[in-house]
């Protein structure tokens, strides 16, 4: 069975199948390259992998679901990680995807707030991460960034705006 | 005596924690987002007080007496934040006949104004930051604020008179953006908190930022403590802290507490109280302002003098004198740091990340203390800071105390959300920080020379592990049936099958 | 250095921890029903050595020198139990170049039978319980059994040389059960430790039990620590440990300390050991044995003294001088009580529980340190010690010690099987305990006397209160139709669900 | 909706129903005496209850299944306690209890182990809670004790034998 698999932004090729008749042994191949990994489930989010071919190198990886189709957090040794699995498939599937189809992808507020700052004019060129407004919420100011680069498209509020999370303000394509 | 706890967080889990050791019950209150949290768990008696926005609940001085009367509770403790430094509520509370466990109403009036905590240190004999005395008029005319900055000197800071967290606040290098400064702490003075006034400060070029932890009991004694070091801030926000500083030796520590104590005594304190103050390079300090409660950073202290403040703020609320050893206090017994973490994603600018809670697996073992405010099933909610947990870690030597606090922060699990643990992973390596060659303007200057790196760097092996773990995951789903491919975990009770079938 | 910890559970998980904040890696080893266990999660490398029986894993000394092969450690730490006091593991280790953390097997040879002990400690001036200095032969007639035991004279015990946990053991009250009970402990020491030595002591009527940790370095030097006392025993297992003991004064505490210091100094003695002694009414105390090893209850000895033993062990191995202040680890800093938490039912005689552990949420907050070793998702096996965690309180006296122990084992949650969580919470208010009369043989009489009584006492509210909550629970389940009755839980995802379902 | 609801042995009466349209209000009835109970869930087994009736108390619980149908244990201020739901019918609708039906109960190994001791001997009264026979495990040695007052019909295991978890060592009668 085989999975495409996003980690930190990288999608890799990941195919798992039994190996043998042993308990929790696995081969699995990244990208092609397959080792034997013995698996075991911890509790609801834990998963325990040990590498007997690679000096018995072990880790413990929890995964818990995401906001969104396909995706999880994972939590490796104190950072917190996202993965999508099957991205493209659940995307092609999803609804809400239309305008990232034509290119062009929407800053939303990631939670109610005010609108303190709107950085960026339409029209203008952005880079990637660039910061485009400025959200006050929970007690700090936040700057949303631009998810690529590309050019304003539209500015959808203004300074002073109290904003519901969800609410576009700002569009890049 | 029952104690109500006008706060939520991780601070009313540690008042109801010192309560339960003194043998006292206590009260919680909560806002409609809060039903579900720790802090209602904990207490033994619990009242909704509103909606969520704290100006609807948790600042609502007449809901918090209303619930205080219903539930027979005969004392108040503030916490930290909310009502903490607001003299009417003081006053309501004496005068709705309850024990507010914290300083008096004047105490909390007289240091609450940042010009008139300023004059009292002058009058104390200690050394405030070159500035103007008195807050402008709301009609000073510009020639007069021009003036004013001149006499002060640049670079300085415009600051609003009852400010805080950074709020209202304006570093200015050189006269021409003056004015436009002056305006825009006025307007955000003005919206956070109701007060327009602004004044002037000299800006040091590389002050660290010290602090001294101090209890006064009713009978006029006054204790300071060996000081803490908070000069690792992220916007004017405190987010590590540490005791003892290596920038104090033990004579600059007798001096500075000697000034706190003094600068105590003059505003006729008593209960937990902090006094903040400036360093310079050159080891000259200067009283910067007081905080009149406990603080978010006190179990650092706690650490290093084995003295339990919240304990204490309940004694000397009691009427009992304080029984400290003053060398004691002032004599640091290893090193304690503290870790704020927040429900931020500091991959997104530090962006707040509320949300639903999955699991919390808090760090243990030699040397941490843990003071976390919520539990698996929480929601974080929006209306509030973002800090769910302090995590602190002490040693016989900083050296070792980072090196425990990196293996507590790697040990520490919250799933569902995204918190500020992978920052201060980071940070524990970060030479400077090490060395401890910093100053209040460090981390935002380390974090813009980033430029949005992310924190979550991963090693080849790590990340294809992590490839490994979700396929695993992904195949046990598809081949179980047990949930849809968009559900990413079953139940407790399905994971003993599932440990099964990976088995298998 | 590359430490393989050769053992599980919570004292593999304090090893790995003490290893990480030193920057070491390390390799955990586990049998197969410890798959899932802790210290494999938390170890960098991970080597099954065989089935569950820890005579077919945990004891196998090949397959322990395998896996360090092939993992390239280069060191050993035993921890404490299976083969923690095994010279010729520790010989083993040597020969196959690996540094063994601990004393010499040499040391452990001397210190480990119980009558060589003993001589070695009267050689060095330090008294022992009077008794047979050599075990019986195997062919010692009824007559000599029973003209020795008029020697040392009744009451006495009867003790396995090679023992360890009471077994093998058997007190005798009067002359006419004495070779009866002889008879018995042979046959136990037999089946327990292959060797039915066996020797007489006499037994004192309300001893306490006393030890003093020491730390031994290469060089020569030895150093004593303040006294634990472990009198809180059931059937000769300790469940209670403190630090200071109410029963011994600063002087008697110096003159224990250099008794146990003299004793190993004759053995040679380098690494973590300690040296129990009983404590007579009289306050005469005596030698009773060496453990040749790091103990279960060596976090109270932290507590007071803020030295970490198992980051000095590593350091004694890694050929480091003792720097530490020898009066330092005699002056007790406030007070520190363990409790061990292990997987029993108190309610069934601590008849063990295990099985799958549904949830932790380990107590935290000020002065609380928690040594765990299992996590949500494990299993509790059938096959070792039950023991799962060590919950440890410090505060500034003992009362406020056992104050915070009370408030920290109340919010203490171990979800699916039982504890003896319940049992602790009852000790905490016993008046006895709490006011410090008791000796090794209190707990046994004082569970004696409640004849079976629950220690899940509940108040009629609480009664009702938990009716009501298993209710709604039932309630939830049957109007949801989302699990069959015969489940109580769904999963993470559908609590949301239920949130709102409880809700509406 | 109505339980039958053991708790730490005493059966109560439980019914159930919503108080109003208020989020998480209901009313409780407990053997008849009823109130009104504000509950919420927190989490996979927590469940938050205040008594606004009571002066606000409040009490936090939580519910994890245990090993029998039927059979919860509860966490309440670090106590574990057994709570059976509907046992009678759960008994009823079970399999393996014709032995209780007659009043016969059996004492069965929890665990797989040693038997040290047997202490009593077939046609012995034996009272309630009554230690009947030693079984070594887990580095300790267990007293089991009798379920019931009655008589011991059958000691069906001798010192030494090695027991597997759940083989019948002695049946009360």
């Amino acid at each position: 069975m085989t999975f495409e698999i996003e980690v930190n932004g990288r999608t890799r090729r990941v195919s798992v199948e039994r190996a043998g008749t042993e308990p929790g042994q696995f081969l699995v191949g990244v990208d092609g390259t397959t080792k034997v990994v013995d698996a075991r489930r911890v509790g609801e989010f834990g998963i325990s992998l040990l590498f007997p071919g690679d000096a018995h190198a072990g880790t413990a990886i929890d995964l818990a679901p995401g906001s969104a189709p396909g995706e999880v957090l994972a939590h490796l040794a104190g950072r917190t990680i996202r993965i999508v699995v099957n991205g493209r498939r659940a995307a092609r599937r999803g609804a809400d995807t239309s305008g990232t189809a034509h290119g062009e992808q929407k800053v939303t507020a990631p939670m109610p707030g005010r609108v303190v700052r709107v950085l960026v004019a339409q029209g203008e060129g952005v880079a990637a991460r660039q910061p485009v407004v400025v959200v006050e919420a929970m007690k700090m100011e936040n700057e949303l960034r631009s998810p690529k680069a590309g050019r304003v498209k539209d500015v959808a509020v203004e300074a002073g705006t109290s904003v519901e999370a969800g609410r576009v303000l700002i569009v890049i394509e | 005596m029952k104690i109500l706890i006008a706060n939520r967080g991780e601070i009313a889990v540690r008042i109801i924690r010192a309560c339960r050791e003194m043998g006292l019950p206590t009260v919680a209150v909560y806002s409609d987002c809060d039903r579900g949290a720790r802090h209602v768990r904990d207490a033994d008696q619990a009242v909704h007080i509103g909606p969520s926005p704290p100006s609807q609940s948790y600042l609502r001085i007449d809901r918090l007496l209303d619930a205080a009367r219903a539930t027979g509770a005969d004392a108040v403790h503030p916490g930290y934040g909310f009502l903490a430094e607001n003299a009417a509520f003081a006053r309501a509370c004496r005068d709705a006949g309850l024990t507010f466990i914290g300083p008096s109403p004047d105490a909390i009036e007289k240091m609450g104004s940042k010009t008139g905590a300023r004059a009292i240190a002058t009058r104390a004999g200690v050394p405030v930051v070159p500035g103007t005395d008195e807050p402008f008029a709301a009609a000073a005319t510009d020639r007069q604020i021009v003036d004013a900055a001149t006499r002060v000197g640049y670079p300085l800071l415009v600051k609003a008179v009852a400010g805080g967290g950074g709020k209202g606040m304006r570093a200015v290098e050189t006269p021409d953006s003056l004015l436009n400064a002056v305006r825009t702490a006025r307007s955000e003075a003005g919206s956070a908190f109701g007060d327009t006034a602004v004044y002037f400060e000299r800006r040091l070029i590389r002050p660290r930022h010290i602090e001294i932890q101090l209890l006064g009991d009713c009978h006029g004694t006054i204790v300071p403590f060996v000081e803490r070091e908070c000069s690792i801030q992220r916007r004017h926000q405190k987010v590590v802290e540490e005791s003892p500083s290596l920038a104090v030796t033990p004579a600059l520590r007798g001096r500075i507490a000697a000034a706190a104590q003094s600068v105590a005594k003059a505003a006729g304190y008593t209960s937990a109280g902090t006094i903040e103050f400036l360093l310079d390079e050159d080891g000259s300090f200067y009283f910067l302002e007081m905080n009149t409660r406990l603080q978010v950073e006190h179990p650092v202290t706690e650490m290093v003098t084995s003295i339990d403040l919240v304990h204490w703020q309940i004694r000397i609320a009691q009427g009992e004198r304080l029984s400290i050893d003053p060398e004691r206090a002032l004599a640091p017994h290893g090193h304690a740091i503290e870790c704020r973490i927040y429900a931020e994603d500091p991959d997104q600018g530090f962006m707040p990340s509320p949300g639903l809670i999955r699991g919390v697996r808090a760090a243990s073992g030699p040397g941490i203390r843990n003071d976390g405010g919520v539990v698996a099933g929480y929601t974080v909610p929006v209306f509030y800071d973002s800090m769910i947990a302090k995590l602190i870690a002490w040693a016989e030597s900083r050296g070792a105390a980072l090196a425990r606090m990196e293996r507590a922060l790697r040990e520490y699990e919250v799933l569902g959300i995204r918190t500020t643990i992978p920052f201060f992973l980071w940070l524990m390596r970060e030479p400077d920080f090490v060395d401890g060659r910093f100053d209040t303007t460090y981390l935002d200057q380390v974090l813009a020379s980033r430029r949005g790196d992310s924190f979550m760097t991963l090693t080849e092996p790590e990340e294809t592990e992590l490839a490994i773990a979700a396929g695993l995951d992904a195949w046990w789903r598809a081949t179980s049936g047990a949930a849809s491919s968009s559900r990413a975990s079953g139940s407790a009770w399905k994971s003993a099958a599932r440990q099964d079938a990976l088995r298998g």
